[in-house]
């Protein structure tokens, strides 16, 4: 195995570099040097890393929506609503699915036939297709820092046609974007290939110009448990440092139980800083709260509690900025309209949340103290397996199945863990598969869990995990049976 | 009535897993013999798993707003490789937006697909619309509606 | 004075029961005895206080709405579309302001208006002209318990149409529907009209038929400390329960400070047991949490934020039921699809968090010593003010300033007491006129209120009130200076 | 000018008391001396107070949605008194439900206000309005719009 957690040359990056700019015609406009003059001309209000930094010191959380269409116009009219009428404090740009998979010919299709149906037939932005001109195009058009949001396995050509556009932040990680978003990529592959563009960014820092990076947190939405996705977030954040990035967002997925989403964002920060410091990197790390990630209620008013109830939850956990969803999710790509909506609500929920904090009892430290012992079991064992080599520990611990994400379409994933909610809503463990977790810990998740099985008189079960995943989409956080009574466990 | 095989899959560039593995799930416990291609499956990977199969019966799934442009021609497909009786389910958030749903279905009932499912159905009841489907077929020849 | 703190005789509610009925035309269809027997032949479900006492077993927070229109058949359309599609669990029906003045002549030319113009011309239902038959037929055409909500000084004659009606809860008290809601109704008057609407109860209850009583918790519904609120809830509560009242439901007005509010809501429902208990009431005491009660953005996004966060505070509190606010809240009484709307986003959230409690952290024991012994403070007085009798002691309470509600009409109120947040939003004392806070309790408020001046970089100071009046309906929950430079209290 | 004496209040059977006090600050602070006669008001009481002290101007304020009923008539009945020439100013919630503003707005006017103000208007722009309008006063005889 070729691959190794240890930064590139510059010969080695340059070499590859070659090829990447070749992958599609656009490639050609990229030129480093030419894009750091680019980028150093930008006022300042337009860099990310800037905004996530004074959003920390103001102790505030920013609001970033999702969005994305196919044509270049309709983009700019779009993040500009998000700007102006929804008060958007980061803009995103969302890319479709074929650019994700680097099937160009597809977008080119996509982008033919939205022109002739006039409206967007696809579900993202072609960045690629489209070019840094084009891109240069969009940013100058906004007020805000940009940056793109995907899941592309292989994000190399994508990422320097972003950069070079001045976009000064770029989600992804060898991993988050690979088991979750791909069938048949290797990690080998895919860890190599954002290796690259984390190289990328650490070469336009050498430069003098900040660039943020986002390991995408969530993975696949759907009953992650918190030690899973920090494990692979602060394992994303570790390559990414290894490489030379130095400004790191580090996200999580809103579990819906407010105890264990606080505690998720504190142990994913403070953990991170520990493993950082561990391996002597100097990084400038935020956090990013992403909305409820799995599926959504058709009613609108609805989808507004879910929204809030995310929005307050990130304000208690103090993240530095939340992704937000928006009243259509359950049925389709957002009008404007819609996304706006979805930003304006969490923003007044969080103006509302502003300065109080989530005061920490001892039941919220027990939960931080949980997640971060269940990530160290998790993490000491990638480590191990990969000889102190966080790359190939990850590989390997995926074959082994000690990295393993619920629900994930990889076939490098094992598929052998599977959550379930506790009585009060917390994602915990039912099926370990090959997760190390330590006995003592798989006790407390087991203690949890029996108290819902006793609660609604049923053993533990799969058709409990299949009850919650449609839960929250059916008006409920944990998928109780049908019949189930309210039993006099809450009686004050 | 035969045995009763379906293929199942995400088709295109499409990675939504989860909403696969219920309705792997669910059909399986209801009996049938699952073929689960899996997530960004083409057109070509179901048909080549229902020629190997013998499949009766091809679910297709997209999520992500692309199935319009992914769903095309795949009826004419299945009819140039001899599938010309099997039956074409489809279902998800089938376009990119929210729509009326009976445009969307009527949208895919044109191209060829013999019933189409919104994102919020309950599939227990498509478990009993094959069921009845493959009922018809057995007695006249499925007729394309 | 007239006025004590004791339970009426027969008698003396029979004599002044003559002149009541006589108040309106419908009075004369009022029969108890009859009423007695169609009640007892009610079905459960439809019984106020039955339905609390499974929610409070259950641990679960019910969702009411506020709604009236002019009109029988109006009123009855718009309750079955709250109840059908809203998901109400328990239905309102919120009385016109006409009524509530005793004016039931130009009620009777609302109605006419109404009937004219095809849409309410009352912003509430008119129930004394519509009489007992009418409001059985509300009743009869829904399969929820209905309450009567208004903010009348003399209900006396509302009271018994209402109950003689069958619905089993009627909202109000002495205090809490006279400073808020009149100019210039003493409240030795008030105080005794709603003595008799308890003795009605009571004697309801004597005669096996189970009537709750819910004090209205918000007062003026804008920045009242909530140890101003939960005294006077007490007190009231004490004040029915001589009567013979014995299904009561406290209530509080969200301040927007989840810590305070649910301090808050704790010491209310711990004190008022202690109180019940020292004065030998045996009460079945529940709790209303009401969303949000101050000046709402236009925004209607915006407005599912603020129902949103007051439905998880409610939930996280553990309140027995909530009052919804609907996203039209700030322009106008809301169509029947926005009332719905607020009730859906409201049980979403709640759904969400149910089973979730508030962890209980050192922060919130604090407040909630706080606020109980706020609230002694001033019940100490009261209660000394009366010697020992707390109806007189809440006339001469008032008259001394000792009782004191910030912003309300009543010439009866001193009006000396201001409120303003604090930094985190709680809602602390700045002038206190004449209500004797302890010197140490009066050091705690003034050190929170420091705290905000100084990140503020302004002296305390009426502007802030008026800043922090305006400041939800602005977006925020502090009323900051335009200038507010995020500070550095809140870095991690 | 002369002195610039306003009545405030609110109409009718409503008790809505927040705004009527921050509009009583806010007037005062910009040098208008202000008659307050709080909530529950009735057109007499109104006029009265505005014979009583002399007023320039009458600042209604109706939040509870009877505002349409509460005023009308308020315009002749000014003029009955004598007060033809007082300014008239309203604003709150002025009807029940939300409605277009202009539709609001042009029943008021015709009712015989001088400016209508929605709910979420600046109080410190009827200041300045208030102001204009008394100086133009000064010139020319006051015309109802
Ligand atoms: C979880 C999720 C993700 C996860 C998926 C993880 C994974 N690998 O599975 C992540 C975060 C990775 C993700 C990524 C993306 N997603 Co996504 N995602 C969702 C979400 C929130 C839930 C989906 C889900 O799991 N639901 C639960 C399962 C049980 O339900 P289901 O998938 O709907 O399947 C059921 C039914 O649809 C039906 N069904 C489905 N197919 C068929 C077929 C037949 C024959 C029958 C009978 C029934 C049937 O039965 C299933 C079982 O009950 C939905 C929105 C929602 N529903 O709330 C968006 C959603 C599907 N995603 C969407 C999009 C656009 C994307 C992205 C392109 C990113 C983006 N632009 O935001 C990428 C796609 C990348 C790619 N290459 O595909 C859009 C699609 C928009 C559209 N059609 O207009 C949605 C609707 C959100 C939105 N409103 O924007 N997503
Ligand atoms: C607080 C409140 C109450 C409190 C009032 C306490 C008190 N005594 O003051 C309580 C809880 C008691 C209450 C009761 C009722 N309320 Co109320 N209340 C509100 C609420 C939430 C805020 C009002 C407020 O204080 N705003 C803050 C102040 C600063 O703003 P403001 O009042 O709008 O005043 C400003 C402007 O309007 C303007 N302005 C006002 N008048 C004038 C005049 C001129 C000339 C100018 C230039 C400007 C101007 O300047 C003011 C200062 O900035 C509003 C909804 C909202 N706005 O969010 C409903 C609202 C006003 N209430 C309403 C109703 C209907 C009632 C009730 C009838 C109960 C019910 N059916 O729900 C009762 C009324 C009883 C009665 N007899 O009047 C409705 C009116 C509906 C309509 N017009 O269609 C509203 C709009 C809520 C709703 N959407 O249903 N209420």
């Amino acid at each position: 195995m070729n691959l190794q957690n240890k930064k590139w040359s510059e010969e080695e990056f340059y070499q590859i570099r070659e090829e990447v700019l070749h992958q599609w015609e656009t490639g050609q406009d990229v030129n480093m040097q030419e894009a750091v003059d680019y980028m150093k001309k930008l006022p300042e209000h337009k860099n990310f890393s800037h905004k996530l930094n004074k959003a920390k010191q103001g102790g505030i959380t920013l609001v970033q929506p999702r969005a994305g269409v196919a044509l270049v116009e309709e983009h700019i009219e779009l993040l500009r609503y998000l700007q102006d009428e929804g008060e958007a404090d980061l803009l995103p740009t969302t890319i479709d699915s074929y650019t994700r998979q680097n099937r160009y010919h597809e977008c080119e299709r996509g982008i033919e036939e939205s022109k002739k149906a006039k409206h967007s037939m696809l579900n993202g932005f072609p960045v690629v297709n489209h070019g840094v001109q084009n891109c240069r195009r969009v940013l100058e058009a906004l007020d805000l820092p940009v940056q793109a949001r995907h899941g592309t396995p292989d994000a190399r050509l994508l990422s320097e046609i972003i950069h070079a556009a001045g976009w000064t932040s770029n989600e992804g990680g060898g991993i988050s974007y690979n088991i979750p978003y791909a069938k048949s990529v290797s990690l080998e592959k895919s860890i190599r290939d954002w290796q690259y563009c984390d190289r990328l960014v650490g070469l336009y820092e050498e430069m003098g110009v900040e660039i943020n990076r986002e390991p995408f947190g969530p993975l696949t939405g759907t009953l992650v448990p918190p030690s899973i996705s920090n494990t692979i977030a602060i394992l994303e954040g570790l390559l990414a440092a290894e490489q030379g990035v130095k400004n790191i967002t580090l996200g999580y997925g809103q579990s819906g139980n407010i105890s264990q989403d606080v505690a998720a964002v504190r142990a994913l920060k403070e953990q991170a800083v520990e493993y950082f410091k561990m391996d002597g990197y100097q990084i400038n790390l935020s956090t990013v709260f992403h909305q409820w990630m799995g599926g959504f209620p058709e009613d609108e008013s609805k989808a507004f509690g879910i929204i809030s109830w995310g929005s307050a939850t990130a304000a208690l956990a103090g993240a530095t900025k939340v992704i937000v969803k928006t009243p259509h999710e359950a049925l389709g790509i957002p009008t404007k309209e819609a996304n706006a909506q979805g930003i304006k609500a969490t923003k007044q929920t969080l103006n509302l949340v502003y300065g109080q904090r989530m005061t920490i009892s001892r039941e919220i430290d027990l939960e931080i103290e949980v997640i971060k012992a269940e990530t160290k079991c998790i993490l000491d064992k990638v480590c191990e397996m990969g000889n102190g080599d966080y790359a190939l520990g990850t590989v390997r611990a995926f074959a082994a199945g000690v990295l393993d994400i619920p629900f994930a379409p990889s076939k490098y994933n094992a598929g052998k863990v599977l959550p379930v909610r506790d009585y009060q809503g917390a994602v915990r463990y039912l099926e370990y598969g090959s997760v190390p977790i330590s006995r003592e810990l798989m006790d407390y998740n087991r203690q949890k869990l029996d108290l819902r099985a006793k609660e609604e008189n049923r053993p533990l079960c799969f058709q409990m995990v299949i009850d919650d995943i449609y839960a929250v989409s059916r008006g409920a956080l944990v998928g109780r049976p049908a019949d189930y009574a309210m039993s006099e466990r809450h009686m004050q | 009535m035969g045995k009763k095989t379906i293929i199942l899959g995400v088709i295109g560039a499409d990675c939504h897993a989860v909403g696969n593995k219920i309705l792997d799930f669910i059909f399986s416990s209801a009996g049938f013999d699952v073929i689960n291609i899996g997530v960004l499956s083409t057109q070509e990977d179901f048909i080549n798993a229902a020629i190997e199969t013998d499949a009766q019966a091809i679910l297709v799934s997209s999520l992500y707003g692309h199935g319009e442009i992914d769903c095309r021609g795949f009826r004419e497909k299945c009819q140039e490789t001899g599938l010309d009786n099997i039956i074409l389910y489809v279902g998800g958030n089938l376009v990119v937006g929210k729509h009326e749903w009976t445009d969307v279905e009527k949208k895919f009932l044109q191209m060829g697909f013999n019933r189409v499912y919104p994102p919020g159905c309950n599939a227990n009841d498509a478990v009993k619309d094959l069921e009845h489907d493959l009922l018809i077929r057995g007695k006249s020849k499925w007729r394309v509606i």
